[in-house]
């Protein structure tokens, strides 16, 4: 039961410190750098800088027509598991306690059992991300430490999680403490690995989209 | 393939000039690789995910199927100099080790990726899910690879040319007497040196050498248009060899020329040429280095075609037959000029067939960015091409056009290599031939 | 003082017959899910024993184990307990008091040196010397040390003396500390709940008289017998947890139905009793049957876990102020970096000029 | 005659039979045919450990039906022992002095053992009675 109150408690105080320091650490480490200003003439009837960032965001959800096909399998296993983890996370009733707990915000919760399944399929989904980046040679080669660490720290609490719904493998207490500690380490590296990108991607997406749609080019 | 220029174990190929120590090129290369790094730079050095579909997009990789060739990877030593120089955990990273530190024979291995295998077209750029710019960082690289002096020698020996009569090939001083030339070989006046002008027309260097029919074309129109213009041998090459070969001073030098040239003769407006990377140079960069916006305009010779066209001020003639275009990159996936081509082929009533990748997703002539000219690429060049040469078999389009001085070499080198009649017409030219009298 | 009559003797003399230890075995063997098979071997064991002395300390305690064993209220099967066992020391049972009482537990642990057993409720204060706890002039330690000394075994009953209990909550001013802390050489057998069922402590005691062993103990010293499942493995509202169907207040047209209590903070999960299975008030009811989350009365510091109402699957400390203090630092540590990026920039250029 | 089936662990749900009763009538078969070739053999069932519904246990009491012998035993509260329609199985009801059922069994026997007196009781009213007869003749009481 110790492990339980400290993972609660202290460990989660901890994560989260860590979690939105190193975000905002990095975050506003970036930002902050200076900005290089775009002297040249606007394409004619090119929208506001600021409407080409959001388009940018928002079309580049999805790949362009053109690279479908080739990205098939990447594109589709990646949404598999981000909405897997998004309905696991957002839709489990003991998670949304949790978010109540912490922002006072709730609203209504999926059948455990619907989103027990959901959480399989996102594991699969994640299995089959690891092995893909093992075995395609793009892959292998890109990959360093960081990306595999991302990896483990995104797919420990799925795993955690489901063993500790099905009180498989341990006394609840134990399982419930692993699951939360999982999802403070996963918090702990959020920051200094490449899940940033969950932060980073609108500011990445936004820069290019200003660029471009200065130019008078859909990007 | 040019030999190595000094002795090296037997090493992928890679040139080097100067005689700087091998400390002090690792440090120059990261310090300006790291110098201008913006907020947009840095943002993207932070995104990759590492997903590789960056590769499924890049011709050098589906043309070979090696993985060395996926963008990002030319990124890589850079990504370690930002996380070491720039980035917001630069400090820790340096004390603790965390990132190594960048090395020579590294930046020696990465020249071939940098210079030989990526025409910085930008076609990764459009499929990256973080929408990281890829070619801006490789454009960006070469800035640091310039200043270690690791460049290949042939582009660094046009540099150098460049540099002492700014343009790669041409001496200022024979300006006049190659447009003399042209204008009685064509039998068009082409005004060099006056005073003032409304326009300062500019070239790129193949035009001031065999391909000096783009000048009197250009003539041509601007004849008809009855508007007073010149080129100058202040500034006369837009192309900008400092551009791609990432050498900053230089890239200043040849841009100040014509701005200035512009301003001094009273010009409203820059004509560039049909040349890629003198859109990118001119239209994007120029006001960079004045810090505030030009009063002159810059216009690529494209959208000016479609200009006067789209406002009557020169007809065409119908010529009918079917046609397909090669989207230049720097002027439609990074210029935004898609519109402007098709608009000037259908006022010239050809039946456009579209390759199966066009406008901004068109794939590269494979020679851009210097490739064309760094001659020890070319037999990867000689491979990548096939991939576009299929796709314009396909259209079996009468005429084949496109608006890009390299391109056009780099379509007439790869099809004397690969044997394959097709010519590759000039959208200038094509108007200048059509005009309606 | 002759041998003391075996138990069976004794007790058929006030006219518990042999067939009343034989019905109360059964029972006991039930409570315990030992095989049926099993009552006969301890009625008989209990008939051959002597009668038990037991020595009843009732510490920094508030008499709810005491109430919850004797359950004045309505005599039940149990209560045969206090017939196999003589209970020579007990403050709110004896009828004795002052120096008679003390006197009385003396001479119950002289006669029984050894073999009598020592029943704990209560936690045992510890700071200043244990000053906030004294009986006839000696503080609960004292007492405690002394009365342990001879004794066969220890029995800590209630959350209080197992695991130090409310008193024991923080800040813990009195510095209560649980049996176990003290008692050390001797076993000692915990049986939590606040408070505890009165069938685990019948059990127990019945356990000792009829097999003179302990029953198999947890890694809290407790009875697996009785301690071995949580509430939510035997709760009868687990197929709605298992579904998702939660109350979501405590007279919601969910807790109407009978829903799980999750959302209400019930701590079934990981609190380990048999409130579920023997239920209490003799099988009438338990917390959660009649509406109220299990608040898991029967683990270490369920006091100090972050409220009764607060799910299982939300944090105990308070965040906010912590994510405040750690948003300040990062925008702070990002401002200094980006300078730094800015300042080995400018050194750049200031060295290529 | 207060009702048999109100077990003591009574479960809410009152859906249908879990199926629980067909298992526990196999189980008291398999136990007679012992009993039948063994009459020393004897063994007990607990029901309170078994997860019956209401449903089960009345089932289950109805297919065991009742036999001749109806025994109350006061002990510590009233144990209530029918022999079933099937003779050597019987139904034990244990409660406790407010007459809360407490304990519930399936005995498969000649004789449940509590029915039995014990020796020891036995021995001692043997004794006792032997005195109640020297007080009731004035003899002194010999050992």
């Amino acid at each position: 039961m110790e492990l339980l109150d400290f993972a609660r408690g202290t460990a989660l105080a901890i994560a989260f410190a860590v979690f939105v320091a190193g975000t905002l650490w990095r975050l506003a480490g970036v930002l902050l750098l200076p900005r290089i200003r775009d002297f040249s003439p606007a394409r004619e009837g090119a929208p506001p800088a600021m409407l080409g960032a959001v388009r940018a965001v928002l079309r580049r959800m999805w790949p362009r027509k053109e690279f479908v096909q080739a990205t098939m399998f990447a594109t589709i296993n990646s949404y598999v598991f981000h909405i897997g983890l998004a309905l696991v996370v957002f839709g489990l009733a003991p998670h949304i306690l949790f978010i109540r707990n912490l922002t006072g915000l709730a609203w209504p919760a999926l059948p455990s059992n619907l989103v027990f399944g959901i959480g399989v399929i996102t594991l699969a989904a994640l299995v089959g991300a690891l092995a893909r980046r093992l075995v395609h040679p793009v892959l292998r080669l890109l990959s360093h430490t960081g990306d595999y660490l991302s990896w483990l720290m995104t797919v420990l609490p799925v795993i955690t999680g489901l063993l500790a719904t099905s009180h498989l493998g341990a006394r609840y207490e134990t399982l419930l403490a692993v699951h939360i500690l999982s999802v403070a380490a996963l918090l702990v590296w959020f920051p200094f690995g490449k899940l940033m990108h969950a932060v980073l991607f609108a500011f990445s997406r936004g820069a290019t989209g200003m660029r471009f749609s200065h130019r008078g080019v859909n990007v | 393939m040019s030999a190595v220029s000094t002795a090296r174990p037997a090493h992928p190929a890679y040139d080097q000039q100067g005689e700087q120590s091998d400390e002090t090129r690792v440090d120059a290369a990261m310090r300006s690789f790291v110098r201008e790094f913006g907020v947009t730079a840095a943002l993207h050095m932070e995104s990759c995910v590492r997903c590789g579909m960056c590769a499924e997009a890049c011709h050098f990789y589906v043309a070979t199927g090696e993985a060395k060739h996926t963008p990002i990877h030319k990124l890589e030593p850079f990504r370690r100099a930002y996380l070491r120089e720039a980035g917001p955990f630069a400090p820790l990273v340096r004390g603790l080790g965390i990132v190594k530190k960048l090395r020579i024979d590294e930046l020696q291995k990465w020249q071939e990726l940098i210079y030989d295998s990526c025409t910085m077209c930008g076609r990764c750029t459009m499929v990256c899910p973080m929408g990281i710019d890829i070619a801006e960082l490789v454009k960006e690289a070469r800035h640091g690879m310039f200043k270690a002096g690791l460049v290949p020698d042939r582009l660094a020996l046009m540099d150098r040319a460049a540099q002492k009569w700014g343009s790669p090939a041409t001496p200022g001083e024979d300006l006049p007497d190659i447009l003399a030339e042209a204008a009685k070989q064509y039998g068009v006046d082409i005004p060099c040196d006056l005073p003032q002008a409304d326009i300062l027309v500019t070239a790129a260097p193949a035009e001031l050498g065999e391909h000096t029919k783009a000048l009197a074309s250009a003539a041509k129109i601007l004849k008809r248009l009855g508007v007073k213009w010149t080129m100058h041998q202040g500034g006369f090459d837009a192309s900008n060899i400092g551009f791609n070969n990432g050498d900053l001073a230089l890239q200043e030098r040849l841009t100040r020329a014509i701005i200035d040239t512009a301003l001094k003769i009273g010009a409203k407006t820059v004509l560039l040429p049909e040349c890629g990377h003198a859109y990118g140079a001119a239209r994007w960069e120029a006001a960079k280095w004045y810090g505030k916006a030009l009063p002159v305009r810059i216009v690529h010779m494209t959208e000016f075609l479609a200009e006067l066209i789209e406002s009557k001020r020169i007809q065409v003639k119908n010529v009918g037959e079917t046609v397909t275009f090669h989207d230049p990159c720097q002027i439609v996936r990074r210029g935004g000029l898609q519109a402007a081509p098709r608009t000037v082929l259908a006022a010239l009533g050809m039946d456009l067939i579209e390759m199966k990748d066009h406008g901004v997703t068109g794939y590269c002539c494979g020679g851009g960015g210097g490739v064309v000219s760094n001659v020890r690429a070319s037999p990867l060049r000689h491979k990548v091409f096939e991939i576009k040469r299929q796709q314009i078999e396909a259209t079996a389009a009468k005429h084949f056009v496109t608006s890009c001085g390299q391109c056009q070499i780099t379509f007439e080198q790869g099809a004397k290599f690969a044997h394959w009649e097709r010519k590759t017409e000039s959208l200038l030219e094509l108007v200048a031939d059509n005009l309606v009298d | 003082m002759p041998e003391a009559m075996l138990l069976g003797d004794l007790l058929r003399q006030m006219g518990i017959s042999r067939r009343a230890f034989l019905k109360y075995a059964s029972y006991m063997a039930s409570l315990m899910a030992l095989p049926p098979s099993v009552a006969g071997v301890m009625a008989d064991g209990l008939a051959k024993a002597r009668r038990q002395a037991v020595i009843w300390l009732s510490l920094q305690e508030c008499t709810g184990c005491t109430e919850s064993l004797t359950r004045s209220f309505s005599p039940s099967l149990e209560d045969l307990i206090f017939d196999f066992i003589s209970l020579d020391y007990h403050h709110t049972l004896q009828a004795a008091s002052g120096e008679a009482a003390e006197a009385a537990r003396r001479q119950s642990m002289r006669e029984n040196r050894g073999k009598y057993l020592v029943v704990v409720d209560g936690s045992v204060p510890t700071a200043d010397g244990g000053v906030y706890s004294v009986i006839a002039g000696r503080t609960n330690m004292d007492m405690l040390a002394e009365t342990v000394e001879h004794a066969a075994a220890v029995i800590a009953v209630g959350t209080c003396a197992s695991f130090g209990g409310l008193p024991q909550a923080d800040p813990n001013p009195t510095g209560a500390v649980a049996i176990t802390k003290l008692v050390s050489g001797k076993p000692v057998i915990n049986i939590p709940g606040c408070p505890p069922m009165p069938q685990a402590m019948a059990g127990t005691i019945t356990h000792f008289l009829s097999f003179g062993t302990l029953p198999e103990l947890d890694a809290l010293q407790r009875p697996r017998a009785f301690f071995g499942e949580t509430i939510h493995d035997r709760c009868y509202r687990r197929s709605f947890y298992e579904r998702g169907m939660f109350a979501k207040s405590f007279d919601d047209e969910g807790a109407r139905q009978g829903w799980c209590l999750y959302e209400l903070g019930c701590k079934g999960p990981v609190t380990y009793n048999a409130c579920a299975s023997l239920k209490w008030n003799g099988g009438v009811s338990f917390p959660i049957q009649s509406g109220h989350g299990c608040i898991g009365c029967s683990e270490p510091r369920f006091w100090d876990r972050g409220g009764l109402y607060r799910p299982l699957s939300a944090g105990t400390t308070d965040v906010g102020k912590v994510i405040g203090i750690a948003a300040a630092a990062g925008a702070a540590l990002g401002a200094g970096a980006a300078a730094l990026a800015r300042q080995r920039r400018a050194s750049t250029s200031a060295k290529e000029a | 005659m207060e009702d048999l089936n109100a077990g003591p662990y009574a479960t809410r749900r009152a859906d249908a039979g879990s199926g629980v009763a067909d298992a526990v009538v196999h189980e008291v078969a398999r136990l007679l045919r012992r009993l039948a070739v063994d009459p020393d053999f004897a063994d007990v069932i607990d029901l309170r450990s078994l997860p019956m519904a209401d449903a089960d246990r009345a089932s289950l009491r109805q297919r065991l039906g009742d036999g001749e012998i109806d025994a109350a035993l006061n002990l510590a509260g009233l144990t209530r022992i029918r022999d079933t329609a099937y003779s050597g199985v019987w139904w034990a009801r244990h409660a406790d002095a407010d007459n809360r059922c407490v304990l519930e069994q399936i005995i498969v026997a000649r004789v449940p053992e509590l029915l039995m007196a014990h020796l020891a009781d036995i021995d001692a009213a043997a004794v006792r009675l032997s005195l109640e007869l020297s007080r009731a003749q004035g003899k002194p009481e010999h050992a």
